[in-house]
């Protein structure tokens, strides 16, 4: 199984569908977007500021992966986490799963997300109001 | 030399991200939380939910973290 | 709920995540994308015929979102459906959740699915072989 | 008038997709069936697996299909 792990600082672009599913063995793509809401503990926010221990979320993130690999079988899967400043509206973060057919693909998609939320050594550091956006990020949203 | 990283929560009650600590002698998390609560007593509410990682894996409570080690205090994750 | 479903002969082309994710309520978007395998009953084909009693396939696949909605309530969900002859690695599938929280984005998906394959009037007509592609349709892969 | 539809391997063994019946009375659809098995004594190993639709409703064994109703013949369905 093919596994791409990365953490960004901008806005994801989630990658078109690949090669992978040119090649006429997958019949399932599944993709899931985490998007920031509009509120946090009942409060209206402008956006989440998260943090990452990078090379260990890097690697936890591919553990759990090869892992449920292992009992659902996926041709390639790909996994985007923004971390720093997130807009509401905007994708925290981004997996892509291609497959032989859906259930494994459904599988790995809501499993990892389960286990990303245990495991993985990222955390949603702060809540930032409207007065609070840097400027950069408001014009970019 | 051992190197201790603080994140979220635990950055906040101890007003940095890392801390070089000159240790010669390995020691057990226990002692490691022992003599973080020392320097910050406000730590301690965060030592039940908390977990260590040595070296970027997850440990128990009876690894023993070594001088070289770099050592990270994994608040409650909440990505995604 | 939102509900928009659509079949179609041209190549499928997911729309871009809407507006109803800018809004801030959406914690989730997931897709599903399923896709034409290079092999069928075994033996490797180049593209499927796809046929539909079209307003009964369209009214049944509302019906099953709406009904799934009930149980997993969702902001909106679009479907596409491409009929027509479909060649390997193209989708002929699309159906996109736009949701609060990942659970019932997940839900929706896969109980949609699993309900298309029992009650939605589309068929597999036909495998076509290299030698049967209307050039149309292997110029433009 | 009754309009019947066929769909997939229906078609197939018909050899077209629609019937304009100039029927005056209701049916029922086992005597639909059986006057499809007359007209294409082939289309009998297809009934116990295909479903009726009238008028886009999938129907049970039970409901009168009326002059003026369009039935569609459901083969097992493969979408997706």
């Amino acid at each position: 199984m093919e596994i791409e792990v990365q953490l960004t600082t901008e806005p994801i672009e989630p990658p078109p569908m690949g090669a992978v599913l040119r090649g006429g063995s997958c019949g399932a793509w599944a993709e899931f977007t985490g998007v920031v809401r509009g509120e946090e503990d009942g409060r209206p926010i402008a956006a989440l500021e998260y943090e990452a221990y990078e090379p260990m979320a890097l690697r936890v993130m591919r553990d759990i992966l090869a892992r449920l690999g292992e009992r659902h079988p996926c041709h390639a899967v790909r996994v985007i986490h923004r971390v720093g400043i997130i807009p509401v509206g905007e994708a925290a973060i981004w997996i892509g799963v291609a497959a032989g057919h859906r259930q494994e693909a459904f599988a790995m998609l809501s499993e990892f997300m389960d286990e990303l939320k245990k495991d993985v050594p990222i955390w949603k550091r702060r809540a930032l109001g409207p007065e609070e956006m840097p400027l950069r990020q408001s014009a970019g949203a | 030399m051992m190197r201790i990283l603080f994140f979220a929560q635990l950055k906040d009650v101890t007003g940095r991200a890392e801390l070089e600590w000159p240790e010669a002698a390995a020691m057990s998390p226990a002692q490691l939380w022992d003599r973080l609560e020392q320097l910050w007593p406000a730590i301690s509410v965060h030592r039940p939910a908390t977990r260590l990682a040595r070296n970027g894996e997850y440990v128990g409570g009876d690894t023993l973290l070594e001088p070289g080690d770099e050592v990270a205090l994994i608040p409650p994750v909440s990505g995604g």
